[in-house]
């Protein structure tokens, strides 16, 4: 049972975050020259982003709670300010619901959701007969966020479609989704090792790819081995 | 002096003694350069298998291969796992490498040549060799290692589960021939080849026809019962369940090195030409040439050379079935647990069962008439 | 045929023990590690351990250039390096819009095939080397040191090329490659009978793999599970065919399915795979073009912001590569979501109640190359 | 019924690989014996690199640009390079490779402007790491242009002299390079 990608990215939009900011930033023309990402968060913060990223500003907040609640208006706490940094005109803000062209980008259907509706979308993609391609994360220290990605495919239309759910990289905290597609199970355990992402509700987070003793997450930016 | 011990050894009664301790020693020898040379035949066959040369640097063709390997595993320390068994951990190589020794002193290789003439000789090889098995699950149960002691479970149900076929066919030949006494049996299969016991009862030569007086009709089935039997008793691919490396690391000789190993290393092969001697002798006609009662006759009873000869006949036929097993080894793969079970009870035993019935019948016929 | 469920599985009174299968084992192909609980020889949990040469080739991908991560793309799964060089630079030709040059898209073809079917045999080989019988695999390196022969007559290297480039390929192959490629199709449709006499009707192998280690393709989705795996299963995608890349959709080649699910499904499935292969081959030797074989790339090659996906079928499966650029030199991020990663991850469920053999031929029908486990 | 066609089908695809092998084995081998036998290495076989050089001059192609060493992915190349008195540009004094980290990937030899390095094709490096993991190429590259006969460039030497008298004070001899 396929679906057309528009009544795909219907069922999403309510799952999807109201205000998106651009990431990577780098699109920003020229003026202010792009964050370092590899520098460490806190010193390389420029000035256009707030200190605590989680208020306010051009990021979204996003709640701490991760409590599976399929609430279709999650609650979007700050509106967003204007960033007063970027003389140039600011870019376009990209939208949560994106529909690519395959060619373009490998995607079909590309969604920025609520960290809250992480399974809800995974339902989505299970009753649509998605399969699972891969979970991973992000890391985007000058925003203070984490990005999770969760790639589907279909096999009978070959449709590619992802959703990414941004959460503060001081609190990483997302609800699991091995319930709804097992295969996820590994792929977030790999994301916790790599990133430090705490899966809420996932059977077993200890170390995975890393030595048994490991704690630290080399995927973060701001690692340095 | 020594004119007189050796007279005194040479006659009877103590030349009996005399004869059997020879032959003891001979076949300790035997067993030994078999083991050895079987490793390297079979390596070298199974290079020739795969295409490739097999062992070739050591000596022409790689024939010191066997020894080098022999030093090899000599000088290696022998050590038991810490928390072993060890009394068990150690009787084992030796309780798996004797039973093959003894059975090799009832085997006749030649018309005179043979240690003892046991009239139960075929029962004496049996008993002692399902010794075998004891020696394996000892070795796998002593080993300490949890690979060892399934393989031990695996090697017990699989050896009791194939006696079972073994002995009904072997009963079929003891009804056939009437008797256990392997030379007696080796005798009763002279003349041609259709003599046979192994073609004996398909048809008679002789004026018998069809279904022979005392023969067997599914006499060719019946030794390939005995021959897979053979194979899964000797723990030999496509039923090498005891060693299993794929599954088991090294099943139960896992926890075994140096000698230790080296001693089950033999033991297999001798095992391998006791088996395959035992179908020689109770299918191929033994040391007879199998060309007709005029020449071929005359070619193994002509005194010494005869007995040569003849003994030259035993090994061309065991040496043949040896390679068959090396062959069969680098061709299949393993079979699995169950099918290896289900195949015994399931197909081996139900057919050996019924030639057993059918063979029977077939003796009992001409009685009627 | 159903094995009996002589124990069942999961019965708290059961008397269960753990035997490490790994990290060095002859099974495992490499340092794997399943801890398995069993039950006499029945397995209750099956729990891969994988890490053992764990390599962070996804943070390697961010302090090195895109180029200087293309040899990195050939260590994920040596036996189908060309394959994965070809994921790469397919992701970032897609980000930069980098024309690839006819000639280069068939060259690319034709390595990449030819090296999906030197994939496939180590992994026949080793299959059946896992069951026991030790001849087919020097029969299949035998076969497979002839299509490493004519690689390395090309890109210089046997295992891993690093043959692709962005743009093209980095050398140009003559014609006496083509004429070694036209005649190792025919070469290798004789072998390919000689396969299936020797082992595909062989008896014992047959029981090996009959019905064992059922994966169903509600499975298969739940746990993205892809290539034979996959298509053993019943399903119908091919990356070549469901997503087109290079010029795959030129050539006329067959999905080979099967609904079996079970071991020798995904066996006779890869069996399939070598003979399309083949067809591709002959195809694309018949039809490539006189021309450049590398197109026109930036010298400091930078790619636009944003994401970037990329899939190619793998002699394993499905790799995807997703680059996320910040429009630096350097990736900000690089994606490997590998297939024996999704693969292997199924077999905690599919291998519940099997006896150990049988686990142990499963695990050999995922064809498992640890390093693209690991990455 | 269905277990008697099976076995006895069964038992045929049994005979079928017996004789299949059987006739393998009564085949030639195919293996080189490799100690004694060597095959032909491919004309493009990628071993480590080595420095080219100009056939007229004898002199090495190599600038000491630094390309290559920025190319290469493992950091593995390290070289130096003076400007000889009386030419225009620089030449290589000194070209560390160390081949331990060198994975073969070929981009220092894409890399190169000046067409200055290529494949070597030695294969058969085995010794104690030491000995061979550290290769100097000039001194390889010297090596290489002694054995056909011409004597090395040296860019040490003054510049109008002809000849370069004495073997030149090179950097280090490490030892390496046996042909």
């Amino acid at each position: 049972m396929s679906s057309s990608i528009e009544q795909l990215a219907k069922e999403f939009a309510p799952l999807a975050v109201k205000e998106m900011v651009q990431l990577p930033p780098a699109l920003v023309p020229k003026p202010a020259p792009a964050p370092k990402p590899a520098a460490a968060p806190a010193a390389a913060k420029p000035a256009a982003v707030p200190a605590d990223p989680s208020v306010v500003g051009r990021v979204i907040p996003n709640p701490p709670s991760v409590a599976p609640t399929p609430a279709p208006k999650p609650a979007v706490a700050a509106a967003p300010k204007p960033a007063p940094a970027p003389a140039a005109p600011p870019p376009p803000p990209p939208k949560p619901v994106q529909i690519w062209k395959f060619e373009d980008k490998g995607l079909h259907l590309e969604v920025t959701v609520e960290p809250a509706n992480v399974v809800a979308a995974a339902e989505i993609m299970d009753r649509h007969g998605f399969a699972i391609d891969a979970v991973t994360g992000m890391d985007w220290p000058t925003q203070g966020l984490l990005e999770v990605i969760y790639d589907f495919l279909h096999f009978q239309t070959g449709e590619r479609v992802a959703y990414r759910a941004r959460i503060a990289r001081n609190d990483p905290k997302i609800a699991t989704i091995s319930k709804v597609f097992p295969g996820a199970d590994w792929h977030e355990r790999e994301t916790h090792d790599f990133f430090g992402i705490n899966f809420v509700g996932h059977r077993d987070l200890s170390p995975f790819m890393l030595p048994d003793d490991a704690t630290y997450h080399p995927l973060l930016k701001d690692f340095k081995a | 002096m020594i004119e007189s011990i050796f007279k005194f050894f040479t006659t009877e009664p103590y030349w009996t003694l005399t004869r059997s301790i020879l032959y003891l020693v001979g076949i300790c020898i035997f067993v030994a350069a078999n083991a050895a040379y079987l490793v390297w035949v079979e390596r070298k066959g199974a290079g020739r298998f795969q295409r490739r040369p097999g062992p070739t640097e050591s000596g022409p063709w790689g024939l010191l291969q066997p020894p080098a390997d022999g030093i090899k595993l000599l000088a290696k320390q022998l050590m038991a796992p810490p928390g072993s068994d060890k009394i068990l951990f150690w009787a084992a190589p030796l309780m798996v490498i004797a039973p093959p020794l003894v059975c090799l002193a009832a085997i006749p290789f030649g018309n005179n040549v043979l240690a003892r003439d046991l009239n139960i000789g075929l029962l004496m090889v049996f008993s002692f060799g399902s010794i075998n098995v004891m020696a394996l699950m000892l070795g796998g149960w002593a080993s300490r290692n949890k690979y060892a002691i399934i393989s031990a479970a695996r090697v017990v149900s699989q050896n009791v589960a194939y006696e079972i076929p073994m002995l009904l066919v072997v009963i079929t030949i003891i009804m056939v021939t009437g008797t256990m006494n392997l030379q007696e049996i080796i005798v009763q299969q002279a003349g041609g080849f259709w003599n046979w016991n192994i073609l004996r009862g398909i048809w008679d030569f002789s004026g018998g026809g069809w279904g022979h007086i005392g023969g067997n009709l599914l006499a060719p089935v019946t030794f390939l019962i005995f021959y897979i039997c053979m194979l899964a008793e000797t723990n030999r691919a496509p039923f090498d369940m005891a060693e299993a490396e794929s599954e088991l690391v090294a099943g139960a000789f896992t926890e075994y090195g140096g000698m230790g190993f080296g001693v089950f290393f033999m033991a297999e092969y001798a095992n391998i030409v006791v088996g395959c001697a035992l179908a020689t002798i109770l299918f191929l006609g033994g040391w007879q040439s199998g060309l007709g009662s005029g020449f071929g006759t005359l070619l193994t009873s002509w005194g010494v050379i005869g007995t040569v000869i003849g003994v030259g006949f035993f090994f061309a036929k065991m040496y043949f079935l040896i390679f068959s097993v090396v062959w069969i080894r680098w061709t299949f793969p393993r079979t699995q647990f169950y099918g290896l079970l289900n195949l015994s009870w399931k197909i081996l035993i139900p057919i050996s069962l019924f030639t057993l019935l059918l063979t029977s019948v077939l003796l009992k016929l001409p009685r009627l008439f | 045929m159903n094995i009996p469920q002589l124990i069942p599985v999961g019965d708290p009174s059961a008397e269960t023990f753990t035997i490490n299968l790994g990290p060095q084992h002859p099974a495992t192909h490499g340092v794997l590690r399943v801890k398995l609980e069993m039950d006499g020889e029945f397995i209750v949990n099956a729990q891969p351990v994988p890490g053992y040469i764990h390599r962070m080739h996804e943070k390697m991908g961010e302090n090195r250039t895109y180029a200087q991560y293309l040899p990195n793309t050939s260590r994920i799964d040596y036996l189908s390096a060309m394959t994965y060089t070809h994921a790469f630079v397919g992701a970032v030709e897609k980000a930069a819009k980098i024309e690839v040059p006819l000639r280069a898209e068939y060259i690319r073809v034709i390595t990449s095939e030819l090296n999906r079917i030197s994939s496939h045999l180590v992994g026949w080989g080793a299959w059946i080397m896992d069951l026991g019988g030790f001849t087919p695999i020097l029969y299949a390196f035998d076969d497979r040191e002839k299509i490493l022969d004519l690689l390395e007559a090309i890109t210089g290297s046997r295992l891993t090329y690093c043959y692709y480039r962005f743009g093209g390929v980095c050398d140009d192959v003559d014609q006496t490659f083509i004429d070694g490629c036209k005649a190792f199709v025919p070469y290798m449709r004789e072998r390919m009978k000689m396969y299936k006499k020797l082992v595909t009707g062989n008896i014992i192998f047959r029981k090996r793999v009959e019905g064992i280690g059922p994966i169903s393709a509600e499975m298969c989705r739940k746990y993205g599970a892809c290539g034979p795996v996959l298509r053993g299963s019943g399903v119908n995608y091919d990356v070549r065919k469901a997503e087109p890349y290079s010029i795959y959709n030129q050539f006329d080649f067959d999905i080979p399915v099967y609904q079996e699910c079970d071991s020798l499904a995904r066996y006779l499935v890869r069996m399939d795979e070598i003979e399309q292969s083949l067809r591709i081959i002959e195809q694309a030797c018949a039809k490539i073009p006189e021309g450049p074989f590398q197109g026109k790339v930036p010298r400091i090659l930078k790619l636009p912001v944003g994401d970037t996906c990329f899939a190619t079928e793998c002699g394993r499966g499905r790799l995807l590569v997703r680059i996320t650029s910040d429009g630096k030199e350097e990736a900000y991020r690089i994606r490997l979501r590998t297939p024996c990663f999704t693969n292997l991850s199924l077999f905690e469920e599919a291998s519940q109640g099997m006896m150990l053999a049988d686990a142990i031929s499963l695990m050999a029908s995922l064809d498992l190359v640890i390093p693209d486990i690991d990455r | 019924m269905n277990l008697v066609t099976e076995t006895f089908s069964g038992f045929l695809s049994l005979i079928t690989g017996l004789r299949i092998t059987i006739k393998q084995f009564f085949s030639p081998t195919i293996t080189t014996h490799y100690p004694h036998q060597t095959l032909p290495i491919a004309k493009k076989f990628r071993g480590h690199i080595e420095l080219k050089w100009n056939e007229e001059t004898g002199k090495p192609n190599c600038t000491a640009c630094n390309i290559c060493a920025k190319a290469c992915p493992s950091d593995c190349i390290v070289l130096d390079g003076i400007k000889p008195a009386g030419e225009k540009g620089k030449t290589v004094t000194s070209y560390k490779l160390d081949y331990t980290l060198c994975s073969l990937c070929s981009l220092c030899v894409e890399a190169c402007p000046f067409d200055a390095i290529q494949h070597s094709n030695r294969y058969n490096l085995a010794s104690v790491p030491n000995q061979w993991a550290n290769m100097d190429l000039v001194q390889r590259y010297k090596d290489q242009v002694t054995r056909v006969g011409k004597t090395p460039y040296d860019p040490y030497a003054p510049a109008p002299a002809a000849a370069p008298a004495a073997e030149p004070a090179a950097p280090a001899p490490a030892p390496t390079a046996q042909p």
